[in-house]
């Protein structure tokens, strides 16, 4: 029953772009149409996988599949099942939101594409996390890699999108081509293309496996240094895919990893510190890369890499609590990391969207072009500070309960007598407080700067607020932020269920709810909620309107301050950013005082991927040239391409014995 | 849970009435120690009551943040406080982690406090609260990182059985880990509280002053709780150094109260002398003196685990 | 007999020699037309007893690699005008020299092979394969198309040689299929060869590099 | 019945040559490319076909590659329609000729038993599509026609010398020589090794020129990328898969005489090379049509790479050929497409195809995704087969290569596709006003739906080809 439910979802979700492709360039129907088979498909597998996350039994069936090795075994257990939900959560929103901000009747080139492949993106990613069986998870998996890169090139006139497209596919491809290895070697130690915990194996091939799944789900999932292609990726696409990208697509990079060490019970010691060292430089390098751009969405999809960063220290000490046999570990570890992922979800998505709204109402993405927008866009301001807060983890919201997991999972990993252990969570807990400081100041300072203030430019003049097709879906999802902030226990056997799952070994006496003070986070978030509350009512009796004069802004006695003179987003940044400029060399240019009257001068500067332009790209620029140098090879000359064959000739002769 | 007892009745009174009290003993250290009589121990008080007496103006750039950021920054620290055993007494409200929510409590007040002051839009209170990012987002893995030997010494995840009845006999078995460890949360609450070597909240020197400079744009009732707010963080705050320095516990429960607040304006002495011994840091190197914190309670860490 | 067909390969080889080292186009075509006779001749004689089947092949290949193909060939050359082959890419001294080497390389590895009986101490293999690496030779040492296309046709001969080996095994009609698309072949060449002289006023195969990387 | 095969489309050239309409003889070749289908699908159903003594017979290798060879015939001979259709002055019938006369040698490949008679039609190929290639009359097609024409013809010769020391093996063995594959498969055993060997070695570098496996591959890039989209299809995913099959007759006998090392370790050693030659030279590739060409070569490398690893591999080898060609078909036609309308084929001139031409450019987006192993594409499976079977068959070192080479291959491929379809429309969009119309886009779209279903569903039919073929390879070893 569930599992037909959710197959019903995915096929519904899958077509819901394929009526309006049919359907002329003007007709708006199909826009609508689609949005509602999406909303009905993800209304079905939420249902389904709803029921599988509460009812804590997994559901599986398999069917012939006419392709060599192939399967098609689909199995919905609790982990599948919180991938699931997150799936059909935020893809529909991002359909209802669509209809307003990528209308057909404004993009008739692209907007029945774009539906077309936002449906099959979303098809894909539930197929992929339901699949039990190799091939048909790697269809899926391909599926969703290939749909999200016609998404992200949706405007692929544009010379930066089609970049930014290349790098993702390069990429993209890469990390398929790892995981084509790792499965292969996962045949070969399991002996069927079937999920399984493989039996004894030889350390190398499960080091290898372990090696190939962090590079190959690393590189979706945007772990530093392998995010290279999220940045600009995320940036070009439209914001409602975006949201689906960052939200959800990334975390199938995680899905894969969290289902692969579950594979092994006794994993060795230095996987789960590679793990935490990569969570660690993920989160740390990210969030310092985010304080130094000026794109909003771009710094949003490095927030994604710092995201991913805290998932995987949530991974990492769940994988060195098994390999150290402390079930308190694996649960806090896990339940941490997958929490986060909702919350992530849930949060990211809310942020673009809303960056979206501003995007569609100002037309920029630079920051420092915005300014004083929460006055004519009070909604998307609201939902961006509840996203921010979310996303800074500080109570009373949802970010705030995953971090706290995985807190505790490092600081009980403190506890134990294994040096491996407790250096993990001395360097864990410091790094993920770093983390959670810089986020803080780069939030404030993209909230700040968007939103707070007087306008930079003339954009902002135009702005109108998002109408109500944009705001519901940001509304849903702040709820969904403040109901996981503020009742966090309602969703422990959830969770509980999927870290079952993940380690069997643990399925006996550790509840998250003994580990966790989930009910007493209800109290505080509450009591903090009431206490704003009060001092809300407070303040504004204080400063009631008899009592209030209005002014501008006090500037030590400067009498004309004006928009120009506020502080920028790359000033607030500028401080951080030279504290990191080791990682992130930022390019400045400024402007030499050459003569006493100097002329006009502009000062700019720019934080580019290290990664991606200072080695990334070089190198393969680098190889590209070594390739031409090998041209020389093929001039055209027909003798010397007859000398070619005779030579060969010759040399197999001479080696045949 | 010990939450209405007589000791929580006292706990909340204790929280609401005593901070201003340390900001009037720090100016009076300091006015003595600069050879002054200095204003009266309890002139916070007459402030706070002056300014909610007055009117308020506001920029007309700014909107609900800027109005928001006094109320987040009281109800943040008057929540924390509860987390936090005052002296011998145990804190209302104890769990495992709610270390975590402590100090992001205080996050979420300086998110509000910051972005309050870019809504004015003025490029000093800009300035300030990009100082007041920068270093607060330094000085929290310090933070953590004192909090993490706490932790591993006393093998619990809470603050209340951190600080609680077994501390005195750890003085006896860790005690140089702890110094370390005492040395480094002081750092980090005088970078967390902008005092000196931090910030002087005593000029008002737009350029040099990091949350001074933030609040520039407050006035009347707003300014005051925001004033209130701050005493009160730095008293929350304090109250774990003070509880770390002097881990007594006596049978008789006013003694042990005496003992706490006796240990706050000895605390509040302290750092008057600090003040007035030592001078502002230069913006550049006050990441230095942070990781230097850092560096402390790292080493603290790699003592307990010889 | 297995000494007239030695003396027949010698000569071959010899023939191999002069258009390595002759310049002028006639006589290069010349002699591979020569060649070809000869190897009609060698057909028959390699064959132990006498029937029809081998005297048509042998009457077919002579015809064919003896007098149509260099008719063809001296006709595509009056067309497009031209005596002589140019300077080679390597001279005609060291075209002699690595034609030696060649034949010298082609004895070595045929002393490699094990021979059947019958074919033992015969030079049919080391002649085949020192033939086949002169047409290889002149195809990539010379710049005119025609010559090409006798290097073409003296590759061709060397493995006919080899097939003299082994009459037994090639049914008659493979081994017309076989001399009808060399006719085919070198017919299309000689069109294109007419084609590449009108488009590019030359018939240097050096200059047709247009398409390269 | 097996000599119909190849009876028929001849009968069809002579047609051709004697219709006397230029404007009427391009419908003749879907006709007789629909005849042909019929006729191979008839033979697919019966458990036998033979012919002429024995010495054709539709074995399990040639039914598959009939069968990709005559649905690729068919589409490329609707496209052929509409393609000659543009070109009414200009005189067809040698061209429609030599396609039928094309098709037909390629049936007889398949269908040969005598490795003579093979040698035959195969040459008789290049031949066939030497006036093909040189359709477009222009000096560049010109060269690319004489040098596909000259190293076409000194690789084949090299093939029938390479045949001769195969009959001479047996000579050496004591036994009456024949070129029979069944008498050579049986006499296996006994056959003499240095020659075997010595004769795969020359067979390979002879068919391997016409294969297109580097460093004899050089005349691909200049004729596929001279030639008309539709001989480049039916040279890709035709004549190479016949020259494949010809290196397989052979790699049959060396693995029936119990010696199949050294061929299968010059078939990995000479596939990855092709694929890492594929790699260097379709990296910044500017001319799409000639990256095309080097892709070929890359695949013509997996596919000998694939029967090098065994086992599986050669299953997944004998896959790879069926997607492979009608990948390259989709490529192909896509990218002529592109070409014509732009009149150019350099990434210079050629860019936002997507905008001009929506349809062939998005063919040529998704037969790139195809043709890099992307899943749900069928290639995905063949290649993840080759893959798997070299990493269970211990070949880590060839696996890692192998799929280095395969990023390499997807990065410059990728660059060169990407450019072409995407962003704006360069000025050259507007040289010429061709449009997408039915009969140049309905192949390509039919194309990328086999190959789509084959990556999601291999219907039984055409798994039971596929395996038969491989099994019928792996038999006797």
């Amino acid at each position: 029953m569930n599992e037909a439910l959710i197959l019903v979802g995915i096929v519904l979700v899958g077509t819901s772009g394929l009526p309006g492709a049919f359907l002329s360039r003007q007709s708006a129907v199909g826009e609508r149409v689609a949005a509602v088979l999406m909303v009905v498909g993800s209304t079905c597998g939420i249902a389904g996988a709803g029921a599988v996350a509460l009812a804590a039994r997994l559901t599986d069936f398999s069917l012939p599949w006419a392709v060599p090795g192939g399967e098609l075994a689909v199995r919905i257990d609790g982990i599948a099942a919180m991938f699931l939900l997150q799936i059909f959560l935020i893809a529909p929103l991002g359909s209802i939101y669509g209809l307003r901000y990528w209308k057909q009747s404004e993009h008739p080139d692209n907007g029945r594409k774009l539906r077309l492949f936002f449906g099959v993106l979303t098809a894909a990613l539930a197929l992929l996390v339901i699949a039990h069986n190799s091939l048909l998870f790697l269809l899926g998996w391909e599926t969703m890699a290939l749909a999200a890169f016609v998404l992200i090139t949706t405007e692929d006139t544009d010379e930066e999108v089609h970049a930014a497209g290349f790098v993702y596919i390069v990429a993209t491809r890469v990390g398929t081509l790892c995981l084509f290895a790792m499965f292969a070697l996962l045949h070969v130690a399991a002996g069927s293309w079937t999920f399984a915990a493989p039996s004894a194996m030889a350390p190398s091939l499960a080091n290898t496996i372990f090696v190939l799944a962090v590079v190959g789900f690393g590189l979706k999932a945007g772990m530093m240094p392998m995010h290279v292609w999220l940045p600009g990726a995320h940036a070009n696409a439209p914001s409602h895919v975006s949201a689906l990208m960052s939200g959800v697509l990334i975390k199938s990079g995680i899905y894969g990893l969290v289902r692969v060490c579950s594979f092994f019970e006794h994993p060795p010691l230095w996987w789960g510190v590679t793990l935490l060292v990569l969570g660690i430089v993920s989160g740390v390098l990210g969030v310092a890369f985010a304080i130094g751009q000026h794109d909003m969405k771009r710094l949003l999809a490095y927030h994604s890499v710092e995201n991913i960063g805290i998932i995987t220290i949530g991974i990492a000490i769940a994988v060195i609590g098994r390999s150290l046999e402390q079930p308190e570990l694996v649960v806090l570890g896990i339940t941490g990391a997958l929490l986060h992922v909702w919350n992530h979800g849930l949060f990211k998505a809310l942020l673009f969207l809303s960056a979206g709204a501003v995007l569609h109402a100002t037309g920029t993405r630079e920051i420092d072009q915005l300014g004083g927008l929460a006055k004519k866009m009070p909604w998307t301001a609201l939902a961006f500070v509840i996203g921010a807060v979310a996303i800074c983890g500080l109570p009373p919201l949802n970010g705030f309960v995953s971090e706290l997991l995985v807190y505790l999972a490092l600081f009980r990993s403190m506890l134990l007598a294994s040096p491996g252990a407790w250096i993990a969570g001395a360097f864990g807990a410091p790094a993920l407080a770093l983390i959670g400081g810089l986020a803080l100041a780069c939030f404030a300072k993209v909230f700040s700067t968007v939103f707070l203030g007087s306008a930079r430019s003339d954009r902002v003049d135009h702005a109108h607020e998002a109408g109500a097709l944009m705001i519901a879906p940001m509304a849903i999802l702040a709820a969904c932020c403040a109901f996981i902030g503020l009742v966090p226990s309602a969703i422990a056997p959830i969770l509980d269920h999927a870290a079952r799952i993940w380690a069997p070994e643990t399925s006996h006496g550790v509840p998250l709810g003994s580990l966790a003070p989930l009910s007493l986070l209800s109290v505080t978030g509450f009591a903090l909620v009431t206490l704003l509350a009060l001092g809300g009512v407070l303040i504004a009796r204080l400063t009631g309107p008899s009592r209030v004069r209005r002014s501008v802004t006090w500037d030590c006695g400067y009498a004309a301050p004006s928009s120009h003179m506020q502080y920028t987003a790359s000033s607030f940044a500028d401080s951080l950013v030279r504290l990191f400029s080791w990682a992130l060399r930022p390019e400045q240019r400024s402007p030499s005082l050459a003569s006493p009257f100097p002329r006009t001068a502009s000062f700019s500067s720019h934080v580019p991927d290290t990664f991606l332009d200072r080695a990334i790209l070089p190198t393969l620029r680098g190889i590209g040239r070594g390739f031409v140098w090998f041209r020389w090879a093929q001039r055209g000359n027909v003798h010397v391409y007859l000398l070619y064959i005779l030579a060969t000739l010759l040399l197999t002769l001479l080696v045949r014995r | 849970m010990p939450l209405f007892t007589i000791d929580t009745v006292i706990h909340v009174l204790v929280v609401v009435m005593l901070p201003p009290l340390l900001l009037g003993v720090i100016t009076k250290t300091k006015a003595l120690v600069a050879g002054r009589v200095g204003a009266p121990f309890f002139q916070p008080y007459y402030d706070l009551f002056k300014l909610l007496r007055k009117g308020t103006v506001y920029s007309t750039t700014t909107g609900w943040v800027f109005r928001a950021s006094p109320v987040v920054g009281i109800a943040t620290a008057f929540l924390a406080s509860f987390l936090v055993p005052l002296g011998h007494h145990a804190a209302p409200l104890s769990f495992a982690g709610d270390l975590i929510l402590f100090a992001y409590l205080f996050g979420l007040a300086r998110f509000f406090t910051v972005c309050a002051a870019l809504d004015t839009g003025s490029a000093f209170e800009g300035m300030g609260a990009a100082r007041e990012a920068t270093f607060s987002s330094l000085a929290e893995p310090a933070l953590f990182l004192g909090l993490l030997v706490l932790v591993k010494r006393s093998a619990s995840l809470s603050l209340g059985t951190m600080l609680g009845s077994g501390l005195s006999a750890e003085w006896l078995g860790a005690g140089a880990s702890l110094v370390l460890v005492l040395v480094s949360l002081f750092i980090v609450l005088l970078a967390e509280n902008c005092r000196i070597p931090f910030d002087d909240p005593n000029t008002h020197l737009e350029l040099t002053m990091i949350h001074e400079v933030m609040v520039l744009d407050h006035s009347g009732p707003a300014f005051g709780m925001i004033l209130y707010g701050a005493a009160m963080k730095l008293f929350v705050l304090g109250a774990i150094i003070v509880r770390l320095a002097l881990p007594f516990d006596t049978a008789n429960p006013w003694i042990d109260w005496g003992v706490f607040v006796g240990g706050m304006i000895a605390l509040s002495v302290v750092i008057g002398m600090v003040e007035s011994a030592m001078a502002r840091l230069r913006l550049n190197q006050v990441p230095s003196l942070l990781v230097a914190a850092c560096l402390l309670s790292g080493f603290s860490i790699i003592l307990l685990a010889r | 007999m297995s000494d007239a067909v030695d003396a027949l390969l010698v000569t071959v080889l010899l023939l191999n020699f002069f258009v390595l080292g002759t310049s002028r186009l006639r006589a290069v075509i010349n002699a591979t037309a020569l060649q070809g006779i000869l190897l009609g001749v060698l057909a028959v004689l390699a064959h132990h007893e006498f029937s029809v089947r081998p005297i048509l092949i042998a009457l077919g290949a002579a015809s064919i690699k003896g007098f149509v193909i260099p008719w063809l060939l001296l006709r595509a050359m009056r067309d497009v005008a031209i005596r002589r082959e140019v300077e080679p890419f390597i001279g005609y001294i060291p075209s002699l020299f690595a034609g030696a080497v060649a034949t010298g390389l082609a004895i070595v590895f045929a002393a490699t092979l094990p021979l059947a009986d019958e074919h033992v101490g015969s030079l049919l293999v080391p002649a085949s394969l020192a033939t086949v690496l002169t047409g290889f030779i002149v195809l990539t040492t010379r710049r005119k198309a025609i010559t090409q296309v006798a290097g073409y046709l003296i590759l061709e001969n060397g493995i006919f040689i080899m097939g003299l080996t082994l009459v037994e095994a090639i049914p008659f009609l493979v081994e017309v299929g076989v001399l009808l698309d060399l006719l085919v072949g070198i017919f299309i060449m000689g069109i294109m060869i007419y084609q590449i002289n009108r488009e590019f006023a030359s018939l240097d195969t050096a200059q047709l590099t247009h398409l390269r990387e | 019945m097996a000599v119909a095969l190849v009876l028929v489309p001849l009968l069809f050239a002579l047609a051709a040559l004697a219709i006397p309409s230029n404007r009427l003889r391009p419908w003749l070749v879907p006709v007789g490319g629909s005849v042909h289908l019929v006729l191979v699908l008839w033979a697919l159903t019966q458990p036998h076909v033979s012919g002429l003594g024995g010495w054709l017979v539709v074995d399990s290798v040639a039914r598959l590659v009939l069968a990709l060879t005559s649905v690729l015939f068919f589409l490329c001979s609707i496209y052929a329609r509409g393609y000659l259709a543009l070109y009414p002055d200009r005189s067809n019938r040698i061209f429609c000729a030599c396609m039928f006369a094309f098709i037909a040698m390629l049936t007889l490949i398949a269908e040969a038993q005598h490795l003579g008679l093979m040698w035959v039609a195969i040459e008789t190929t290049t031949l066939a599509s030497a006036p093909m290639l040189y359709f477009q009359r222009s000096p560049r097609s010109l060269e690319a026609t004489w040098k596909y024409l000259l190293i076409g013809s000194v690789g084949i010769a090299l093939a029938l010398l390479g045949s001769l020391f195969l009959a001479y093996s047996e000579l050496r063995g004591g036994l009456q020589p024949s070129l029979l594959l069944g008498d050579l498969i049986a006499d296996a055993p006994r056959l003499s090794k240095p020659w075997l060997r010595s004769a795969f070695v020359i067979l390979f570098v002879g068919y391997g020129t016409k294969m297109g496996l580097a460093p004899m591959h050089t005349w691909k890039p200049d004729a596929y990328g001279e030639a008309p989209g539709l001989v480049g299809t039916l040279l890709a995913g035709g004549l190479t898969n016949c020259a494949f099959l010809a290196i397989l007759r052979f790699y049959k006998i060396c693995s029936a005489s119990g010696d199949p090392r050294f061929a299968q370790e010059l078939m990995i050693v000479v596939g990855l090379f092709s694929m890492a030659v594929a790699g260097v030279f379709m990296a910044r590739q500017k001319d799409f049509k000639r990256m095309l060409a080097y892709s070929s070569v890359e695949h013509m490398g997996i596919l000998v790479l694939g029967v090098g690893i065994g086992g599986a591999g050669v299953f997944g080898s004998m896959l790879h050929m069926l997607n492979n060609g009608l990948a390259k078909g989709v490529l192909f036609l896509s990218a002529a497409n592109i070409h014509r309308a732009y009149a150019s084929k350099t990434t210079d001139e050629v860019r936002g195809a997507l905008h001009r031409l929506p349809v062939s450019a998005a063919l040529l987006l998704a037969g790139f995704f195809a043709i890099t192993g992307s899943p749900p594409f069928g290639l995905f499976l063949s290649e993840f087969t080759i893959l798997s079977a070299a990493i269970s068959g211990a070949h880590y070192a060839i696996a890692g290569v192998f799929l280095l080479l395969l990023v390499v291959i997807f990065t410059g491929m990728g660059a060169t596709v990407l450019t072409v379809v995407q962003g704006k429309p360069s000025p050259n969009a507007s040289a010429t006003t061709l449009r997408d119309d039915f009969s140049s886009v309905m192949p390509g779209i039919v194309l990328i739906g086999l190959v789509l279903m084959l990556g999601v569903y291999i219907p039984g039919p055409v798994n039971a080809l596929v395996r038969d073929a491989a099994l019928a390879l792996e038999a006797g070893r």
